[in-house]
This record gives C-alpha cells, structure tokens and sequence, in this order.
C-alpha cells in the first residue's frame, strides 16, 4: 500500500514545520513572560528562608564542630516553638477566611495559570487544527512492527480494525513529533528552552488536578498553618543526631597520602558502628521514630497535594 | 538524611557537571538525527533500524570518548562509562521520528 | 574585541577585584560601541565597567555607563543602586542611603539595595550598626553565605573572634566544598587559640586541596603546638599522640618536597622556609 | 631612622597592588644601625587572622638572622582613603616588635600621598606605653625620620604610575604560589 | 551565552561537507526510487555506490557534531578549586566599598594600552 504524495507535502510536513514554528514562538513569549519577576513580601521570605535553614542544619550539619551543632538546635527548635519566625503570630487563633480573597494568593495562581496556559493553548490550538482537518488521515507509516496494544494510540481517529499497527494516523504523528522534536529545539534554541513538552504533559496532568502552585506559597498552593510546619520541623531536628565529618579526618589525610592504608578507615569505621551498636538499645527508640515521622510527615505532604 | 563525609567520593562541581550532560545532549540529540534520517533514506526497517542506531551511538561515543576526553573520560564524567551510556535513550525519541520521517517520505508515498 | 568581552566574562564569573583590568579592556568596548553587539551581556558589561570605574576614581566613565543602563532599563532598582554607588563613591553617604531607602520603600526585599545600606554604615565609620544591620539582614536571608562572611570579616574588624567563627561555621554549612573557607574559619579557630579544632579544618583544607601551602604550614602549626602542649584532658575529642606526630611529620614532608622543587622558589624564601620548617 | 629607597618603595607598591584593603608588613635594618634598609610586605586579605602572621614573622626573623638583618618596624596601609589611624590588630604586632627591638616604630601609610612628591609615611612610636604620632617626620624639624633620598617620593610615584606594584609579591601570595620572591622582592627594586 | 568559546571552524567545514555528502545521497536515493517506480521495478535495497556516500556522510557528521560542541569542563572539585586564588573566592561584589585608596592611586595610574 503506498499513499497519495499529496498528503506527504500538504500534512505531514506542514504539521511537523507548524510545531517546530509554534515551539519557537512559544519560546519567546515564555521568555519574555518571565522578564517581570514578582515582589515577594519580606515576612513571608523570612519564615520559608527559617525552615531552609533548619533543613541545612540537619543536612549538612556534618560539616560543623559538635558544640555549633548544638547551639544552634537549641536556637532553632526554641524559636520554632516560640514561632519567632512565624509571618503571622496569631495564625492559631484567627479565623481564616476565604482563601480566594487573599491577594497573594490569587496572584500565585494567576501566575501559574498563566505559565500553564502558556503551555497548553498552543498545544491545544493544534491538536484542535489537526482533528479538525486531518482527522482520519493516515500519514506514515513506521519502520518498525509493533503489537497490536499500540494501535489505539497509534491510530487515534481511524476507525479501521484490520489496518496494520504501524501506519500512523494524523494525532498519533502529532504526538510523535511532540517528543520527537526536543533535539531539533535543543539545537535550535540551546537546551532549557521553554518549549519542552516534558513541561507540556506536566502542565496538562496539574490543570487536571486543579492546582497551579508558585514556590512562595505552599506546595499545596493552599495557605497551610505554617506554625504547625514549625513544630513538625522542629520535632524533625531533635531527632537530629549530630556526627561530625571531621571526626577522623587526620585518618583520611594520612590515608590520602598514602601514610597509612585505607583499611584503616575501614577499621575505624566498624569500630564505630560495633560502638553505636553499644549505645543501640537505649537509642533504638529515637531511630525508629525518626524515619517514621519523616515518612508521615512525607505522606502527610502527599495526601494534601492529592486534595 | 545521613550526609557523613565520605572520603571515597570526590567531590564535584555541580555547574560543570550539567554543563558537560548539556553538551553531550546537543551531540547526542542532534547526531540521532543525522542518523534517523540515514536510517529513513536507507529504507531501513524494523530490528536493523534499531541496531543501526546502536551502532552509530557507539560509533560517536568512542568519537567522543577519544576527540573530547582523550581517553580520560574519568575527568569529565562521574563514572569513565558515563560516555557510552549519557543520553543514548534519551535520542532514541528523535531517532524514531526522524526515521519515520524520511522513511515514510521516501518509501511509503507514491 | 572578543578576547576583551571573554576576558570581562571571565572576570564577572570569578568575582575577582580587578578594576584596573575592567576599565582598560572596558572602556575601548564601551568608548566604540561595540559592547552592543554583546546583546544581552552588553548590559552585564555596562553594570561591570561602571562600578570598576567607581573604584578607579573614573567618574566620568561611571556615569556613562550608568546613564546608558537607565535609558535601557528606566527606574530598575538596580540601576537606582548603582547612582547610589556613584554618590558613595563621590563621598555624598547621606544622599546615596536615600536612595537606598527610596529602593526599600519599593520593595522591601531588595537585596541589592540592603547590602549596599550595609556598607554605607560601614564606610560612615558606625561598624557595629553596620553588623546589627547585617544581621538583621541576614536573618530574613538566612541562605545567603555572601553576608555570612562579610559579616564574619566585619566581626574581624572589631576583633571579635567568636562571633566571626559562628559566621564561618554558617558560611561552611552553605558552602561546604569550599577549601577556602574552611581555611579562614581554621585561622579563626587557631587566632582564638583552639589548636585542636584548628588542627582538623586545615587537615580539611589539603583533603579538598592537596598540596595546599597554606593548609600544610596551618596544620604544622597546630601540630607542633598540640605535640608541645601537655596533653588535653578531654582526651575523647583530641588527636592521639601518634596522629599528630604523623601530621606533624606530613606536613614537613610535603613543604619540603614543595620547596625543594627545582625552580619551585626563590632561594631567600625557599632558605627561609627549610630554616622555619627545622625548629618548628 | 633613615629610609633607603628600597624600604620606602616596597611598602607604597604594596598599597598600590591592593588598592581596595588593608596591607602589611615589616621593615628591616641592619643588626647594627637604626637605617631601615629594606621592607616585607606580608598580607591584603585576613590582616586580623594569626597562625600565618606567626608563620611570616618567624621567615622573616630567620631571613634576617641569615643576612645580617633586623626587624625594625611596621608598616600598615588602611582601606579607607583618610584613614591614618594605627589599628588595633598593628599596635599589638607592633609592640611585639617592640618587645624585642626597643628601636621599634610604627608607620600608617597616607593613602593620599602614595603617589605625590610628598612622603606617604605616617610614623607612630612607643612612648608611655602608648603608640603615638611622631610629629613633622621627614621634615627638618624632626631628625628621628628622614628619606636616605629625598626624591624617592617621586621617583616611586613614577615608578608606581607605570604599574610596578603589580610585580611585587606579599606572604599572601607567596602562600599561594611559593614562586613568589616575597622576602626579596627582586623584581621591584 | 554570547560569548563562547572560539568557534571551531574546521568542525563546521566538516559539517558542511557532510550535509553536501548527506543531501547528495539522500537526493540520489530519491531518484533512484522514483526512477524504479516508473519502470515499476520492485524496491529491492540501494545501490552501493548511495549507501557508501550515505554512511561516510554520517560519519562525518558525527566528527563534525563532535568538534562543534563545547568542550567538556573537568568536573572534579578540586581541579576546578585549586585554579582559584583565595582573593576570588573570598570576594563579595555587592559588599564592595568606595571610600578606599583606590580612587586615589589609580586617578594617577597611566592605563596601559589594550593588549
């Protein structure tokens, strides 16, 4: 079977130069949204800049001596609990209202809205274009045999049941060229470029969910008790035990050197572990409950986004 | 949440690294293109397009791996085999469609 | 034309102070136009070159470029910053922190501007309301480490040591790869006599850069003084006997190897380096 | 005391290396006379830190010792344009210097005459305990400081606006590449 | 972005050439095929000659593609650390102040000429 040129020069070349054309555009436009950053308020920058550097202290708290360790939790679980960083001191007692009339908020989302519709009108306007003209069309065919599973997908607008899977229908081209495309925008636009369609089905799978976050806000894109992530911060650093990457590090400098063999670290390290293994049954509580509450926490963050 | 240092592990500079997986997908994405349209010209089909493409990737790989790393691929590259491997699948998408493409320009149309 | 535009690159990304290089490949660049063909580091051009030549005393350079920078970008907080810089430059503090203040009364979060009312204190001689404003600062922009060590280099000024080492202790848990400072915070820690600890952030220092000249005659400091020194009581926390004298022993080894380089020094230097390293 | 050439020069293009902090360093005379013959440059970054200013006073003493030499004094150059005040973190290196070496002054470079015909040099002493101003140096009036001679102001501003201080390596420096002569300093003078 | 490194010019010649080799062949097997068509001869694989000119364009493309791109950075910590001196790594450019003795020494700096 072999198929009229007529559709090779007047639908599938013109839909593939159309997509490479509107990633293009899309591009510029993207780029030229993002010139106006937006003000963000002191406070609110204050209170997620705290939990960053609570998180810093547990992450990377290695690299500091053990008393500056220790200082510093104090501070910090004293200023959670006291909600010394809190944008709003009063969070706990003051009704809250409507989430809809809070300015910041809705300014998020119209961002968002707005990179999202960024990325799907166009997609949209053509994917509308091509059933609307090239619905039923069968464009190409692929080089390669596949099962049966993939004629759905394949041959999206042909109702035909005996045709073989690999002949292409108009969508299913368009699709193909949506991923298939990305090399041509790398070289054409240097990697990053905005029109990614990786961005695209994101864009698609979150307007089906509904949410459209900014970063300043909660992941949620719902104001949450933020005092209540304090707490959950703060209960997630005292369980924080501090160990101190420096502790043998003359061992290590040695071993760089070649003045020792690095066996010995190896040495140094299972004395150690046969060393908290000592300590474990007074501290095998703490251990458990760290994880666990991390992964509560985790999936506390999880049910919510689902929401 | 365990960030004990480890001495085995060298440390890297984040920048460069993307750098380097930025660079290796231009030469990657752009040669599966140049080879999907010689796999679409040479009417190739089914397994021996796939296997066409191994061989060029391999091909450009040890281009690659001899051109810009003079044999030390360990500089550049967090694993040395990094250079065989970095972006081969990540192609493969192109590869297919500039494949179809010509394929379907050159030998399905009447 | 395009060394020159390299060359500046090179120098934005690095941070180094080097005015005197900006201006003389700068201001032909700017002087011909030919920074325009730049296109968008044409402006990172002009914003560089203008506060090089606040530094040279090259007023009339600086404003160029300033006045450049605002019919392009008109009114842009950062531009506003760099006509306070110009006021600073040209000893008028009190109408440059207006503008400054004009910038915050915008947008209290501008960081540019809040930095620059930090210097301003500084430069007007008034250091330990320059460090409450930095740490004020510093306390809403927890993540930037830039701030931690000007603070801790304010803190130096006014001699106060410990307060400098919280500050590098901030700056290590931001920056952790870099050796450079977990130098500074090991001088630190060895200016406030704590050899022990001093000790361990120079040996971090040559693990993350080895061969590092100043961290091997850090670490033969510490260790010849800790060897010296009579055993600490807490004995957990301390070097044992045997790891110092064996860093002790490194670090001699490696300086002299350095030195002892054909070419590696000039010779009253690499004599008087061999001579220190003997009666350490 | 009297400045050769040399001693006046080094100190100046130090300044003029770092133009945008605060340097250092020392000066040296011969074992049996108060003629300061040559000058150190020692730091531009970290001026309050200790372990490697222990490191440069003890070269420094042992490259004397080998050469015939002593340390005499100390040099330091504000950031601030008219700041000629003697900092704290100088006075104490200054007196420690002093312990040793009752001759012992101080001087704070005038940022404003490093290149001019004036003398850039702004001496302190000890005197009761305290570090103070020794007045009309380098003119007739006082003969406790004199230029060995009295061109060098200009001749080193000259030498200076042609870019000399750019060849003239601190301990600083030198700590980061120990090629660099900072003892000497043979490719300044 | 607009500076880059020095452009490799004998890596877009190879290009070039390849594109020539690459459209040549490609325009070739096109001919070729309609010219089967039309005596309605069966498709039965390229001449050697096209496929020989096809695969030895894409090999050049490959050493094209690979000169033009970037060079690699050396990605280790410490090679990239150990270039930097403690003046850049210490340096905080919005910290700067200018009430040093800068403007004073260089107001009478003669600038040296462009290299």
């Amino acid at each position: 079977m072999l198929l009229d040129p007529a559709i090779r020069d007047w639908v599938l070349i013109p839909i593939m130069i159309v997509m490479v054309l509107v990633g293009v555009v899309r591009h510029q436009v993207t780029v030229l949204l993002n010139g106006t950053p937006k003000k963000a308020d002191l406070k609110s920058a204050r209170e997620t800049k705290a939990l960053q550097r609570c998180g810093l202290l547990r992450a990377h708290g290695v690299h500091i001596p053990e008393h500056a360790f220790h200082g510093r939790k104090a501070f910090l679980s004293e200023a959670f609990e006291k909600g010394t960083y809190l944008k709003e001191t009063n969070t706990g007692n003051k009704p809250r209202g409507n989430v809809m009339q809070d300015p910041a908020y809705v300014e998020t989302m119209m961002d968002g809205m707005k990179k999202n519709m960024m990325n799907i009108v166009p997609q949209t306007v053509i994917m509308g274009w091509i059933n609307f003209f090239f619905s039923g069309f069968v464009l190409v065919k692929l080089p390669f045999p596949l099962t049966v599973r993939f004629k759905g997908m394949l041959q999206r607008g042909v109702e035909t049941h005996d045709m073989d899977v690999s002949w292409v229908s108009s969508l299913s081209w368009y699709f193909l060229n949506l991923f298939g495309l990305q090399s041509v925008f790398t070289l054409i636009l240097g990697s990053g470029h905005a029109a990614d369609a990786m961005r695209d089905m994101q864009a698609m799978s979150t307007m089906g969910m509904g949410a459209a976050a900014g970063p300043n806000l909660s992941p949620t894109g719902q104001p949450q008790d933020m005092h209540k992530i304090f707490l959950a911060e703060k209960e997630n650093l005292d369980l924080t035990e501090h160990e101190w990457g420096l502790e043998n590090v003359e061992t290590r400098l040695l071993v760089k050197y070649g003045k020792k063999p690095a066996s010995v670290l190896l040495d140094q390290k299972k004395a150690k572990i046969a060393k908290l293994a000592g300590r474990q049954a007074t501290k095998e509580f703490a251990a458990v409950a760290a994880p666990s509450a991390a992964a509560a926490n985790a999936s506390r963050k999880k049910g919510r986004r689902q929401v | 949440m365990s960030a004990q240092i480890n001495p085995d592990d060298a440390l890297y500079v984040d920048m460069f690294i993307a750098k380097n997986a930025q660079t290796m997908n231009f030469i990657r994405s752009s040669y599966s293109a140049v080879l999907g349209l010689a796999a679409g010209t040479l009417g190739l089909t089914n397994l021996s397009g796939f296997i066409f493409y191994l061989l060029g990737s391999t091909f450009l790989s040890v281009l690659i791996f001899v051109l810009k790393t003079k044999g030390q691929s360990g500089l550049y590259f967090r694993k040395s085999l990094d250079v065989f491997t970095e972006g081969v699948t990540g192609g493969l998408f192109s590869y297919i469609l500039f494949w179809t493409l010509l394929y379907g320009i050159i030998h399905v149309y009447d | 034309m395009v060394n020159a535009a390299k060359v500046l690159q090179d120098l934005r990304a690095s941070a180094e102070r080097k005015p005197d290089v900006v201006v003389r490949l700068g201001k032909p660049l700017i002087d011909s136009g030919a920074v325009l063909k730049l296109d968008a580091d044409a402006w990172l051009v002009y914003e560089q070159v203008a506060i090089a030549a606040l530094d040279m005393g090259d007023d009339a350079l600086a404003l160029k470029c300033i006045q450049a920078l605002e019919t392009k970008f008109p009114g842009s907080p950062r531009v506003r910053r760099l006509q306070g810089m110009q006021l600073e430059a040209s000893g008028k503090l009190a109408e440059a922190g207006l503008i400054y203040k004009a910038i915050l009364e915008e947008d209290e979060t501008n960081v540019l501007a809040s930095k620059r009312q930090v210097m301003l204190l500084r430069a007007m001689g008034l250091p330990s309301e320059a460090i409450s404003a930095l740490v004020k600062y510093l306390d809403i922009n927890y993540t930037d480490f830039e701030g931690w060590l000007q603070l801790a280099d304010l803190y130096l000024d006014e001699l106060m040591y410990a307060q400098a080492a919280f500050c590098m202790e901030e700056v290590l848990m931001l920056q952790p790869q870099n050796h450079i400072f977990h130098l500074k915070y090991a001088e630190i820690l060895y200016t406030q006599d704590n050899f022990q600890l001093a000790l361990k952030q120079f040996c971090r220092v040559v693990e993350l850069c080895r061969d590092h000249v100043r961290g091997l005659y850090g670490i033969k400091m510490c260790a010849s003084r800790l060897l010296k020194a009579a055993p600490s009581k807490d004995a957990a926390a301390a070097t044992s006997h045997e790891d110092l004298e064996a860093m002790d022993l490194l670090a001699t080894e490696r300086l002299i190897a350095l030195y002892g380089a054909p070419g590696a020094a000039a010779e009253s230097s690499k004599v008087a380096a061999t001579k220190w390293i003997e009666i350490q | 005391m009297k400045f050769s050439h040399k001693a006046y020069l080094k100190p100046l293009a130090h300044a003029t290396k770092y133009p945008t902090g605060p340097v250092n360093g020392v000066f040296l005379a011969e074992t049996d006379s108060t003629n300061v013959v040559d000058a150190v440059p020692f730091f531009h970054f970290w001026g309050t830190l200790t372990p490697m200013l222990e490191v440069a006073m003890t070269q420094v003493d042992l490259h004397c010792k080998a050469n015939g030499l002593r340390i005499i004094g100390y040099y330091e150059a504000n950031e601030r344009l008219e700041d000629e005040a003697f900092s704290l973190v100088g006075q104490k290196i200054a007196s420690q210097i002093h312990h040793v070496n009752p001759e012992a002054f101080a001087v704070v470079i005038k940022n404003k005459n490093i290149i001019s015909d004036e003398v850039a040099f702004l001496p302190y002493q000890l005197k009761e305990g305290q570090w103070r101003v020794s007045k009309d140096a380098f003119t007739d009036k006082n003969a406790g400081f004199s230029l060995e001679n009295s061109s060098s102001p200009t001749v080193v501003a000259k030498a200076l606006r042609g870019g000399l201080g750019e060849k003239l390596a601190d301990f600083d420096n030198h700590l980061e590449n120990i090629k660099e002569d900072w003892l000497t300093n043979k490719a300044v003078v | 972005m607009a500076v880059q490194q020095a452009p490799n010019h004998f890596g877009r010649l190879v290009c070039l050439v390849a594109f020539f080799l690459f459209f040549h062949s490609g325009y070739s097997t096109f001919e070729h095929l309609s010219y089967l068509k039309a005596v309605d001869g069966r498709e039965s694989g390229l001449p050697l000659d096209i496929t020989i000119e096809l695969l030895a364009s894409v090999a050049l493309f490959g050493l094209g593609i690979v000169l033009v791109a970037d060079d690699f950075k050396e990605i280790l910590m410490e090679t990239e650390m150990a270039k930097q001196s403690i003046e850049s790594l210490d340096a905080r450019p919005s910290f700067y102040s200018f009430n040093h003795r800068g403007r004073a020494v260089f107001k009478n700096v003669i600038l040296k000429d462009e290299m």
